[in-house]
């Protein structure tokens, strides 16, 4: 099983024994109560230098208050995912946290060329579903797997992809380094306190983020009775002790769509698009961000009942969500 | 004779809802052109054609108007047959399930190898960065044939792409994506724009002029690219949109304008 | 990346690329009605010869109606996977079809031990994950997997897996060749004409079946309309493509039970259990099979209205399995 | 002084609930003694607890009385709080979220390598075959430590077993498992039978006797072993199973007689 290539992207280097090792001395088996401020989730659990993953995006069920947070307590050198990500990339950039990014797909505009410019942003090349796939490997607990594309590309050589002769078949297979985050963040539908918790509609990969995260967020619209989760066990999507912290959040994916609870606020995304366009992310920043203690408050004074009202009416496709 | 007035990727949209067939599956770019254009597809022609995204919802059948965000929305996930996750979706195409991906790109060249990283200098400090390989990459690596959209210009039809984001024929030679380890005989299909429509030689895997637009000549076509391409015999017209066509994408499947504001106008006689 | 050590079994060589083309020369891929009779599927699709594998067993949620079908159109020369079995395999194996089972588990008796005596069965040793791991290679499309378990065992030597280096980490780590059945089998509690397919509760490895499988015959317990999938799309299991033939077979799990519609028959499992005993597999061959032309005729004369509706009754959990 | 009566399977089940914490994960053969040991834990000491089976249903809380063909059974998986497959929760284990296996054997060596395979002969024509590795295999390599039910017979505690299906120690040395790419730090914690208690020596892996049921004698444990275990000093006392816990067994979590119509009768005076 010859090596016959190799890409040279930096890449967090798999270790699965030590991943085990972490979880054994860290994750809480014992169901208990996980449910705290996201103010604490983050402080506890978010630490500078991590490398970060999240599912979806800042368009539709991402853990976009925890984004807030994570800017407001000015958290540094985070390298994310950005798979399947959308101006979120942005917003992490603009507000100072992140100066690594393993690139499947992003917004970009004059805060991410800016950033490159000026050296305080490293790219690595993938692609959304090979760090979809580098995170399955991760959540299986394994160092690597091989895959049938990024081959051919300069994403090949960009990236931590090796090319391999199968043992098996004699021909040339992709190999990628499994990912196992330092910390994952997940917005979810509905969880109970210990963590256990559902997630309704299409996902790019909650279940592998969930599996291959050594500490896990959980963010939730609700928190529902341990008992309502075993009374519909089909519908759970992530196991209590793969769970680190629950935070309450409803309206967490905001400005972004909750499918079946909410819809997106398009004006507030055209905001954020307008800023960046104007060169006033600060003050998007300020008003939405530094200038508000939490979630609640932002929603509360900035955002307003009225608005939420209609973001919620406006979701008017509920079948399947439930 | 009627004027007709309509944008480059109106164009392409309809060029490609011309070619989706009932019986095939595809693999479709959420959010722009290439899911507009199965969605034309569905309305008019093939209504059970199914199709998958990349964030896992499976044969959905939107609901319009479809918002403004719609990527990853409730109504683009409506009534889908199921809602599953990326891995699960990539890994039918990786199995042969797939028979076509409808993609769109920054640049490609004469391989059909295409660019959605970056253009100009080098990888860390480009002129201007785009999204990056997104779903792409797997899209054009696993899916029996990809349909690629962009726009007919010199600096997207180039001789060498600045980042190859997403595998063509490599460098043409035969076997070259086995060699890669890409699954055996896939590769790009059509390479759909405005003014032409490309396919690939069987055998060179060189692009090949296959049909322009009534309303330009072939030099002109040639003069936007900054490598000659093959030229089939005889040379085809690719049809402009129909007004059905045109007020179906408009007042039905995008009244948000997305293709409406962006991209170049258009206006022929026909 | 050197082979330190490969098993010596034989396994069907992987070959992803085989996979595909026989999916594009074969798998329908518009939504078209594909109901049909047991007999009618399991003449279609199951050929003397095959690679078989089934999800769940004859204690619960197994296709039994279509191994009695196969027992009854004299399928030969079966190779199937037993992970996870119970006295399905014997059941097999005593109707003749099978002469090769790659052992998970299996419950085994007199007609296990008298074919192996016999020589006309033969084995190779993995193990229930290992199985259910190599169908998830199967059903990703790639040749093989790495894994963490089945090392420094019999079952290693006695199997198709490879230690090799690792090229990420240096350190040692087994693979496994990827598992694609020529068919699959799996029993699912509802479905569309078209395929669609839900299961509810756990089980072993349903998807990775579905996927991995070249040709796949779905039983189930009850059809629904296509509508009514596609307003629940988060409960849907198995989408229509993958599958080839849809056998309306209510309590086709008999004897086993149908978790949240029916338990198992006691009575049944230990005439099978006392049949084999006492050397007269042959008779209950006879009485549940030969001497009946369809399952439906077996529930109608063998079983019972009476006994049916009592199975239902009893099972009393119905909570989340909808 | 009374008179106690119950079988080798019911010591077992004892033995091993008495060894459950409730801040620990397991993963526990379905269907058997491995199972009623955590469920006569759950129901005396730790209700908590949360426990794996192999056909995916994670942390589930039994319905009482289970059935007889309990596996996969509805009463077997009530209120469980995820439903999965058999890949995630021996992820979940390859991942080090679970703490201790409870598994049974046929056969054991003195590195606690075991075998559920066969036994006589070879394996294409054993004297007689059993089910097989089932899932003991990825629970014995993958879980922190394991807990290994079995009866103390001679032909069971063996110097080399007929077939290894799960690993124990390997050959012992040092790194044994870590070279043949299992978890690191991994191996079997205890065995467990009805008339001794063995651990594992840390630096050597032997087999090591730490407890003795209180009615019998070193020297007759040691006759039921084909080898000669390493012997703790102070060698332990194996409490024998309390009158609670067996009417517990009898009448609420086997009310079906599958412990007491197996096994071996034992009747002692405590």
């Amino acid at each position: 099983m010859q090596v016959l290539a190799s890409g040279t992207g930096e890449y967090k280097p798999p270790n699965p024994d030590g991943m085990r090792s972490w979880v054994r001395e860290h994750k809480v088996r014992a169901p208990v109560d996980k449910v705290m401020t996201e103010q604490e989730a983050v402080s506890r659990f978010v630490d500078d230098g991590d490398y970060m993953a999240y599912d979806m995006n800042i368009a539709a069920r991402g853990p976009v208050s925890l984004f807030r947070e994570i800017i407001r307590q000015k958290k540094r050198d985070l390298w994310i995912a950005a798979k399947f990500s959308w101006s979120d990339t942005t917003l992490l950039v603009a507000g100072g946290c992140v100066n690594k990014v393993d690139v499947g797909w992003m917004e970009t505009g004059a805060i991410i060329n800016n950033a490159l410019r000026e050296d305080r942003l490293k790219f690595i090349e993938w692609t959304n579903g090979a760090l979809s796939y580098r995170l399955l490997a991760g959540a299986l607990g394994v160092p690597f797997l091989p895959m049938r594309y990024v081959g051919g590309t300069d994403v090949f050589e960009n990236s931590g992809a090796k090319l391999v002769e199968d043992p098996y078949t004699g021909q040339p297979v992709v190999l990628v380094p499994a990912l196992n985050p330092d910390v994952g963040l997940i917005h979810v539908h509905e969880c109970d306190a210990f963590g256990n918790a559902r997630i309704y509609g299409a996902g790019v990969a909650p279940r592998e983020i969930a599996m291959a995260s050594r500490k896990l967020i959980i963010s939730t619209e609700q928190i529902i009775s341990n008992e309502e989760i075993r009374r519909s066990p089909q519908r759970t999507t992530i196991p209590y002790y793969l769970v680190d912290a629950v935070v309450l959040a409803p309206f967490g994916g905001y400005p972004g769509s909750v499918p079946g609870r909410y819809v997106a606020d398009a004006e507030n995304v055209l905001e954020f698009a307008f800023a960046q366009i104007q060169g006033t992310l600060d003050q998007y920043l300020e008003k939405y961000i530094f200038s508000v203690a939490s979630h609640e408050e932002m929603l509360d004074k900035r955002v307003g009942a009225a608005k939420l009202l209609r973001l919620s009416q406006e979701e008017t496709v509920r079948e399947g969500y439930q | 004779m009627t004027e007709l007035t309509f944008t480059d990727l109106e164009q392409n949209i309809c060029t490609i809802a011309n070619m989706i067939e009932e019986d095939k599956l595809y693999f479709v770019q959420m959010a722009g052109p290439p899911l507009f254009a199965i969605l034309l597809a569905k309305r008019m022609r093939t209504p059970e054609v199914g199709f998958l995204v990349e964030e896992g919802a499976i044969a959905p059948s939107p609901s319009f108007p479809l918002p403004r965000m719609m990527l990853g929305a409730a109504r683009s996930h409506y009534r889908s047959v199921a809602w599953e996750g990326m891995n699960i979706v990539d890994a039918h195409a990786a199995l042969g399930y797939v028979d076509w991906g409808i993609l769109s790109a920054v640049q490609i060249d004469k391989f059909g190898n295409f660019n959605s990283t970056f253009l100009g200098k080098d990888y860390d400090h480009p002129d201007r960065r785009f999204g990056g390989p997104g779903g792409a990459n797997e899209i054009a690596s696993c899916c029996w044939g990809t349909i690629i959209m962009t726009k007919l210009e010199k600096r997207k039809f180039v001789e060498r792409v600045d980042f190859v984001s997403s595998p063509g024929y490599i460098d043409g030679s035969p076997g070259a994506r086995e060699k890669v380890g890409l699954p055996a005989n896939t590769g790009p299909y059509r390479v759909v724009t405005e003014r032409a429509l490309f396919g690939f030689d069987e055998k060179t895997h060189m692009m090949r002029l296959d049909a322009i637009a009534p309303w330009i000549t072939l030099d002109e076509v040639l003069e936007r690219m900054d490598f000659k391409p093959l030229i089939a015999e005889p040379l085809g017209v690719m049809p402009p949109p129909t007004e059905e066509e045109l007020t179906i994408i408009r007042a039905e499947i995008d009244p948000g304008g997305y293709t409406l504001n962006r991209g170049e106008w258009l206006t022929v006689t026909v």
